[in-house]
Formats: structure tokens, C-alpha cells, sequence
């Protein structure tokens, strides 16, 4: 059977501890969708915890050979939860991205531009075919979050439009 | 050899592609749609491309999708698995027009496999046994009972124009026949406004046994043996099993010579399946298939042969580097397809595997994308995983069969797995005594209402 | 499966701690979906966790034979918690229990009996050989645990002596 | 047959026991002490019973525990696993004396192959090679040349009376002799009072190369081929394969031959291991194990036999199914033991396992008690379990081991995992090219150094 650790015994008076506060600290963490908060403070140490069971799906152990750096896959996940949902325009299909017209263009929009639902503001090639993306709302492109000629996939955010 | 290979389809056949991709040494893609972004061959790939959403039409049957995966990761072949895309004889085509090597047959096959007319008249012609009947409609009674005769009774006498079981009569004996045509005519004139019919073979109580093929495209071909697949709940496989208890050596190696031999001729590409009704010592040509199998694995234990390795093999133009004398296949292997229903309503139950514990031990292989954690998206096919054993013995691998669904652990779902343990117990199964009816009649019989 | 029963406080019985602060937090921990809460503050340190996730240990699939009507693991488990801890007399060795010293005797004690620490109190037979089991401490039989001439495992509480 | 089996062990073994005898149809009893009421063979077999305390000399040492146990349980034969009382002959005795069947050698067999002396002895009698020197003591210069010449340098000059390494030394070539014997000498006369030394063959970098055998008791024996164990720490084996990369099959068919011979003439009875050291093509005797042992999947892999099976039946009374020509070996297999160790250091690392995904699909076998939630007691050895893989070559086995182990997810607790993904990776073991002292250098070498 595990012992519960720290069976060792306690003098000193607990009277100091702060209840309100350890209430605080938890209620905090029941609020947040953190797993953890712990505080130190001289002697005081005051650690809640939950067990998410953000259970570790399988991965890929970390002797794999890392992936070959593909713009693909890494830079949707991190980019997405910072900007408003509705902000977001995602690509529609998978293929490469393209922010002008052609090599020697200047570029669809920039970081700043207004743009107008509708209008078109990427393309995106694939099967050597470019479709046209457009904005999915009007307002002004506050972030490219994609570079030009980078690979995209389903779903993945291309920009923000605030 | 390939240098990336893009895997078209999701669930445990993408882990097993990728597994043998990897045991080539070859670079992986995975593709997948936003409700397989956490599944674990995704996980697992060396690269990995979300090509649409859920719905399978949008993502896993998305062509311009696949194919602009391929061009941003490089990938220089496709595996399409099973379902999905197949047997799509337009995509290996269009994978060839962007030459990229479809891992699969030539196109011409698939489409001739996938056309139930021509399949058959290809089958007849490359020799393999089809459903004996006559060759056109009949309206002369005596004619009808010369061809009867022929292809000996039980006959079913069918609506030429018919369908949908309209017109359709079986004659068990001689003295049914006169009557049947009669009823069969009048139905047949009723429903289509014409009285032809036609006689075929009727099997009573068949088994559907398949043979596995594998041929190089370049004339040669083998065949790996039987599987016994007759447990099958609407037409879907439950269980299967090789060798199958209903066949002796001598039908086993006829049978699979027949359909080597038929491969040669057609110059067959790839691994295939040659389906077959069983009945009293005689093979009826159902279909065949055109890919890799779900059953696949229980070959591969009986024959130590790894078919999605020599899929890749053949695909990337290498010859068979085996003539049919050095298939040997030894001892028993049985698969269940492990799905997440419920075991006596098979209602499906997607959701959250809280606990996954896969047995282990000799002879014991489990195929599955499952682990803790994993969500089973709604959008699929309800498969957990399969359970494959092996043993020298048919009963040293019912033993372990049984051990092993005791060991096996799946919880937050709905499973099989009770199904497979009253299947394991079951005298007549043991005994080897089934059709392609017994699943369903044990069911309706209430096989599993003791089941919580 | 066995869930931890609510809250476990550090084990102690020091009477400086505030009992009012170790429920206090164990009930924060019951209102929450934590799974943990730890305080330390000099030498005191409080610890109330939560097993969130009753992680179904592997047993045995339902479709599992029943096992054979067999009396030695079963009671063992539901009787030990009902009883003071320390007034459990438990088998020191597996065997098969004996309350009488002959099958013609009366047993050695029955409840209600009061006993001596040291007094013979059943006989557990292992390799044709009797060891007497004697009480370990002196008190009233408030329970017998087992039944004459049953298997006993290692540990098994065999009665209770308060 | 048996009617129900006590398993006198714990860990994967207890499982490993408890699997065989359900697929044998034999009830099971798992005997725990109070640290393992959570293992997993005991919440699957029949029946449990707790014998002591953690202390293994209380609990799995405890003989007359273990027969309590027996009696109230009804068991009439005991399996000791590995360790503990596998190889003790007084409880072989005393569980003959209560009629109980124990499953393994007699209890004559076990007690001369557990004698050093005596095992070499009786080795040498039945025509095993064993290490060759001078049969004693030596005092003479010109003798100990004829000895050395004969035995061939380099040579092992050694105290008589001497043991730990004091008075040895090694003679290279015939010049280093005479200074070796002196030094050895005064050494000796100065450490044991006694100059008296004698001569063995020195080898430098031997493999450990054993035999698994298999008697019935009654004069038959078969060899079930080789294991090359040769990557060891601290005398622990580490990875086994087998077939050994070094020998070809003519050396294996003799080296099998002269021990299932051996055997033969013992009257051996039971599964049984002789191993040896190997440099050179030339096999030197060390011990006989008189038991299973922990590498013995990599034998069942290549062979289709179950070996705890055929300890069972042997155990009751039934001859040899089989004769050496029916021993056909295929393929290769390649084992791991994963411990809870951290992978550079190899400090135990006892707990709770917090998420538990063994690797699955085809040609991998996974030999485990453990499970997600399971606490690895600080009590015992630190095994996790043993990852055993399969393929048609030695290649084929290695890819196949490299992507099973970055399957394979443990967390909770530091494994030996990654040191296996660094040697799978590693072109010396690839190449087979490794000797009893590899693993060590590598270790000294820094070949985990960084390793997180």
C-alpha cells in the first residue's frame, strides 16, 4: 500500500495558514483550465492541483527522428487561441499559400490594410490550380499569420481581420 | 523504393501502413480530417496534413485535397488502405497523372473488379468457378429442367428483368420445379411486364471463404491461402479465421491455384482478395476486392509474410521474390473485429476510451489506433481495433482467443468484446460448425440476452 | 473500482493540528473538481487529494468463469474496515483456521469471551503442523472473522479484540 | 494434465505462467505477498491467496507458505517461475514429498547444476566443452608451458587456492609466461599462504552464447537453438536475439546436438538453459540454468513452441511431442528488458506507472505485468516488462524493434527505453558486432550521456 507521505510530526500551530487564501488559490484554479497553481512564500507553500487527464496521448517518443521542419502542422495549433475565433481567417482547402499575385507583385493586403468581405486577399494553389481566398469579413488585417509560398492545410489560420 | 509514403485513410489501417512505412525505412505523411487530429498514427507520422473537415466526401475521399498533400510534403506514393478511396480506379489514374504511385493495382483492374457484370464474365474467363445457371432467360419448362438437371438442385429461378427478390422461387427438387417456374413467371410478369426468368445454383447454407492473391504486374502471382470469413452480422465480417475448418488440403490448394493462375493471366498488380460462397465441397465467385483487407493480419500470421510490406514492394516495381512453393503456411490464426458497440443491440457508442489495457503475451496481436484517452469521433466507422491470435492448432488458438479478450480492457465505451467471449465458448463455433447465417440466427436467438 | 474515500489528511494525531483547517480544506477539495490541495507551513503540511479518475485496474472481463466458491480472499477485504485497526488480530501465516482444538471440543473463545494478551486463541494448520495463534492484546471477542476449518490468507483478520 | 497451478512467483513471469495455463485449460492460483495484491496475474487467476509480507524470504521464499497454500487451495502442481525457489531442490523435494507436481527438473538435476564443481564436472562427463586449462595445481616453468601450448595463449594464470581476482594474471603470449607464473605465485604465497596455481584459457572478448533444451525425463531431448545474450550489464542481460549474429548453422547444429545429447544421457527433464561463453568458434561450458528463463520468448518466436507449455506437460508425465528434426527455427527475434531504471545511470525508479501504452501490430509481442495505475514496488526487480519483436531476417527484426520502441510509452517512472532506441540505432548492433563487454564500454563511452 503507497504511505501518504510526510507522516513526520507537526508542532507547529496551523493557525497561521490562511484559509481564505488557500480558498482563493483553489477557486482560482476551478475557474482556469490550468492543472496546477503553487505558492511559496518564506515557509507558507500552498499547492492545488487538478488531475486534468489531459492524458498523455500517445506521441511519438522523443528518440523519433524529429519531423522535418514543416510549416505545416506547428504553427496553427499555437497561433490560433491568441486572436478572437471570429477574427480568424482560415483556409479553406490544403495546398501552398501564396500573398501576391505573382512573384513580382506586392502582395494582396499587408498587416494594416482594410479589406472588405469578400475581397480577395490570398491564393492558394493546389492540383497547380490557384483559388482565390477571400475575406471572410470586412475590417483591418491585424496579422499574417502565414508566409508566402508556405505549405497550408484544412482549416488552418491564415490571418486576422479585427 | 519509395521515399514518402502519404497515407490516405485514418483509423488502424493508417497505423498499420505506417508501421510498415516505417519498417522500410520509409518517410511517412499522414493525412487527416479535423476529427483525427489527435488520432495516433497522426501522432506517430513524420508529417501530418489536415485535408478538410469531418465529413469523409470533404477529407478522406477529398481528392484535389490528397493530391495537393502529396505536393506540399513531397510524398512520392499514395496507400489508400481499405474503403475510402480504395477502389477508385479515377484516383489511382489521376495519383498516376501526378506521378505519384498509386499502391494498388492498375486502374483497369479496379474497374473491371468494381463492375459486378464484368467482374464476373473476367472471372468466368480466367477460369475461376461462378454460380452455375443458365446462360439466358428460359421459357421452355423441359429446357428449364435440362439446365436444372445440369447444375443439380437446389435451383433458384429468378426474374430475367427481376430484382429485389421479386420472381424469385427456389426449387429444391424435380417435382418443385414446374411449380416454381410457373410462380416465378406469373410474379416475373406482374412486376416487369416480362415472364423470362433465368435458373441459378441456390446455396442453402454457405460459407464465404476468400482467397488472398499477390501478384507482381509482371506475370507472376501466388496465393497465401483462405480465410474463413462466414461470421458476418448484415453483411458485415465479425470474425474470421485461417485455414478455414470447412476446407481439406487438396480443396485449399485447388482452389488457390485457380486463383493464382487466374492473376497470371490478368497480370494483377498488388495484393487482392478472390471472394467466394462455399458450399459442399464447390466455390462460387462472389467478388473480388481490389486492396488490402480489414482480415489481412490473419495470413500474415499463418504465412509470416508482411502484405502491406509487399504492397509497397510490388508498387514500387520490385517481382515477387517468392514462387508459390515458398508460401508455407503454418498453424491457425483467428481475427475479431473489436468494434465500439454494443455487444447484443450494436448500437454504435462513440466517446471517450477511459481505460484501454490490449492483451499481450505469445501469439497475441492487437491492431488498433486505440489508446487512453482517445475520442471515437462519431463521424466513422466504429472499429476499436482487432484482436489477432495465432496458434499451432485451431483449439491452441481458440484457447488463446479466449484468454486474451479476458485480458483485453476497454472502458468509457460500448465493445464487442462480450460478443467475441460467448462466440470463443461457443460449441458449435469451436467446433467449427457455421455459415454465413449461424451469426445472425445465434443473435436472434438470443445468444446475447444474458449479456448486462 | 476503489475510490479513494473523499479526502485524505495527512496521517497524524497530533493534537496541534486544527482539525477545523484539515476539513476546511478537504471540503474546498469536495467543491471543487480538484484533485489535490497541499498546505505546508513549517512543519505542518496538509495534503487532501482526490483520485479523480477511478483508473479500472485490469480484472479480470466480466465473461471470466466465476471463480470457484473459494472463502479465502473475499472477506478478507469488506470485513478489515469495519473495526479499529488495532484491534484486528490477523493470521501471521496462510494455513487453515481451527476455533476449537479438536472437532469433539468447544471452541477456544467465542464473542463475548474475554481474553489475555498471549492466550491461545485459534489454531491455524499449515503442513500437517498446528501453530496456535494467540491474542494480541487483552480485551473482550467482539467478532469472529472466519469460520472453523476455512483457508486463511497471510493478513486475514480472524477477530476482533476490543 | 494438471487440474490447477499454483504460480510460486510474481511480476511478468506469474503472468506469463497464468496465461499458458489458461490456454491449457488449467485452473490457476496466484500466491502474492501483501506489496502485489494489485498485480495483474493475481486479479486474473482463479483464485489468489496472500502468503506473507513483502519480504520475498517471507512471502515468495516461504516454502511452508506456499504449501498452506496448495493445501486450501487444492492445487496439485507448482510453477516457481524464474528466481526465488526456481531452483531449489530441497522445495522440489519437499513438494514431491506432499504430492504435489513441481514443474521443472528433478530435484538431483537441480542440485549438481547449481553446484559449480560438481555442474563443470558432470559437463565435461557428458561431453559439453568446456574452458580447457591444466586439471591442477602447477608448480613446474616447463610444464605450465606444455599446458599453455596445448591450451593455446593466451592463457589465465591463476591462484590454486585463490579467488576475487587476487593472483591473477594474464600471459599473452609465450615470453609473458614465465613472469606471469611468478607474479601469480608470489601473489598467491602473499594472499593465500599456498603458490600453487594452474592455468585456464583467457578469453577476451567472448560472446555469451546459450543453448535452450528441452528433455522429457524418459532419454529424449531436442535443442530449441541458441541465444546470444552477450549484451550485459553487470552480468545482467540486457537484449537477446536469436539467432546469435555469430555463428553459422553449422556450428549452432553442433554445438545444439552435443547438449540435447547431453541431455539425453542425464535423462534431463523439463526446459533447461546451458550456457556458454563463445570466442573464436569455440564454446566454453559456464553454467546450466535449471529453469525458464527470462529471454526464453526470443526461442518461442523462431521455434512456434510455447515453452511453458511444454514445461507443463513434460511436468505431467507426457514424452516429447516431437524429435530434433521437427525443430524448425525461422526467422529472428530480438528481446528487451524495459526496467523501471532511469537509462543512463540506472537508478530504480519504483512508483506508479501513469500512463501505460504498449506498442502493437504485426511481428510484436509484449511480455508485461504492468498497467496504467499499476505501482512498481521498491520491494523486487525493477522489470516493466520485455518488448520481444519478430521478423523474417535480422533486419527486418531491428526496424521492426525501432519503431515498437517509439511506440512504447511509459510514463510515471524512468525506464531503460531509450537506452534502447539509442542501441537499436547504434551501427554496432546492427552489425551484430558486440561481445560481453560492449555494452559496458558504451555505457563508459558516454553513449547515454545525452540522454535527457
Amino acid at each position: 500500500m503507497p504511505k501518504t507521505p510526510g507522516s513526520k510530526p507537526a508542532r507547529d500551530t496551523s493557525s497561521d495558514i490562511d484559509a481564505g487564501l488557500v480558498r482563493e488559490i483553489a477557486l482560482l484554479l476551478s475557474e482556469t483550465d490550468l492543472s496546477e497553481i503553487e505558492v511559496e512564500r518564506g515557509d507558507l507553500r500552498i499547492r492545488v492541483a487538478r488531475q486534468t487527464f489531459a492524458a498523455p496521448a500517445p506521441v511519438a517518443a522523443a528518440y523519433v527522428a524529429a519531423p522535418p521542419a514543416m510549416a505545416v502542422a506547428a504553427p496553427a495549433a499555437p497561433a490560433a487561441p491568441e486572436h478572437d475565433h471570429a477574427d480568424v481567417l482560415k483556409s479553406p482547402m490544403v495546398g501552398t499559400v501564396y500573398l501576391r499575385p505573382s512573384p513580382e507583385s506586392k502582395p494582396f493586403i499587408e498587416v494594416g490594410s482594410h479589406v472588405t468581405a469578400g475581397q480577395k486577399v490570398l491564393l492558394v494553389e493546389a492540383m497547380k490550380t490557384f483559388n482565390d481566398i477571400v475575406a471572410h469579413k470586412s475590417g483591418t488585417v491585424t496579422a499574417m499569420l502565414v508566409d508566402d509560398s508556405s505549405p497550408v492545410e484544412y482549416d488552418q489560420p491564415l490571418m486576422v481581420i479585427a | 523504393m519509395f521515399e514518402k509514403i502519404l497515407i490516405a485513410n485514418r483509423g488502424e489501417i493508417a497505423l498499420r501502413i505506417l508501421r510498415a512505412a516505417k519498417e522500410l525505412g520509409i518517410a511517412t505523411v499522414a493525412v487527416h480530417s479535423t476529427a483525427d487530429s489527435e488520432a495516433m498514427h497522426v501522432k506517430l507520422a513524420d508529417e501530418s496534413v489536415c485535408i478538410g473537415p469531418p465529413a469523409a466526401r470533404d477529407s478522406y475521399l477529398n481528392i484535389p485535397g490528397l493530391l495537393a498533400a502529396c505536393e506540399i510534403t513531397g510524398a512520392d506514393a499514395v496507400h489508400p488502405g481499405y474503403g475510402f478511396l480504395s477502389e477508385n480506379a479515377k484516383f489511382a489514374e489521376i495519383c498516376a497523372d501526378h506521378e505519384i504511385a498509386f499502391i494498388g493495382p492498375k486502374a483497369e483492374h479496379i474497374r473491371i473488379m468494381g463492375d459486378k457484370i464484368e467482374a464476373k464474365r473476367t472471372a468466368r474467363a480466367l477460369g475461376i468457378p461462378c454460380v452455375p445457371g443458365s446462360e439466358g432467360g428460359i421459357t421452355d419448362d423441359d429446357e428449364a429442367m435440362r439446365v436444372a438437371e445440369q447444375i443439380g438442385f437446389p435451383v433458384l429461378v429468378k426474374a430475367a428483368a427481376g430484382g429485389g427478390g421479386r420472381g424469385m422461387k427456389v426449387a429444391r427438387t424435380a417435382l418443385d420445379l414446374s411449380e416454381a417456374l410457373a410462380t416465378a413467371r406469373t410474379e416475373a410478369k406482374a412486376a416487369f411486364g416480362d415472364d423470362a426468368v433465368y435458373l441459378e445454383k441456390y446455396l442453402e447454407k454457405p460459407r464465404h471463404i476468400e482467397i488472398q492473391i499477390l501478384g507482381d504486374g509482371l506475370g507472376n502471382a501466388v496465393h497465401v491461402g483462405e480465410r474463413d470469413c462466414s461470421l458476418q452480422r448484415r453483411h458485415q465480417k465479425v470474425l474470421e479465421e485461417t485455414p478455414s475448418p470447412a476446407l481439406n488440403q487438396d480443396q485449399r490448394q485447388k482452389i488457390g491455384e485457380i486463383c493464382a493462375d487466374a492473376m497470371r493471366k490478368l497480370k494483377y498488380s498488388g495484393a487482392g482478395t478472390i471472394e467466394f460462397l462455399y458450399e459442399n465441397g464447390e466455390f462460387y465467385f462472389i467478388e473480388m476486392n481490389t486492396r488490402i483487407q480489414v482480415e489481412h493480419p490473419i495470413t500474415e500470421m499463418i504465412s509470416g509474410l508482411d502484405l502491406i510490406v509487399e504492397q509497397i514492394k510490388i508498387a514500387s516495381g520490385a517481382p515477387l521474390a517468392y514462387r508459390q512453393e515458398d508460401i508455407d503456411l503454418r498453424g491457425h490464426a483467428i481475427e475479431c473485429r473489436v468494434n465500439a458497440e454494443h455487444p447484443a443491440t450494436f448500437r454504435p457508442s462513440p466517446g471517450k476510451i477511459l481505460y484501454y489495457h490490449p492483451p499481450g503475451g505469445v501469439g497475441v496481436r492487437v491492431d488498433s489506433a486505440a489508446y487512453q484517452g482517445y475520442v471515437i469521433p462519431p463521424n466513422y466507422d466504429s472499429m476499436v481495433g482487432k484482436l489477432i491470435v495465432q496458434g499451432r492448432t485451431r483449439n491452441e488458438a481458440l484457447m488463446r482467443l479466449r484468454r486474451a479478450l479476458d485480458e483485453f480492457i476497454v472502458d468509457g465505451v460500448d465493445t464487442t468484446l462480450p460478443l467475441f467471449r460467448a462466440l470463443v465458448r461457443n460449441s458449435e463455433i469451436q467446433d467449427g460448425a457455421y455459415d454465413i447465417h449461424w451469426l445472425e440466427k445465434f443473435l436472434a436467438a438470443g445468444g446475447m440476452d444474458h449479456h448486462e
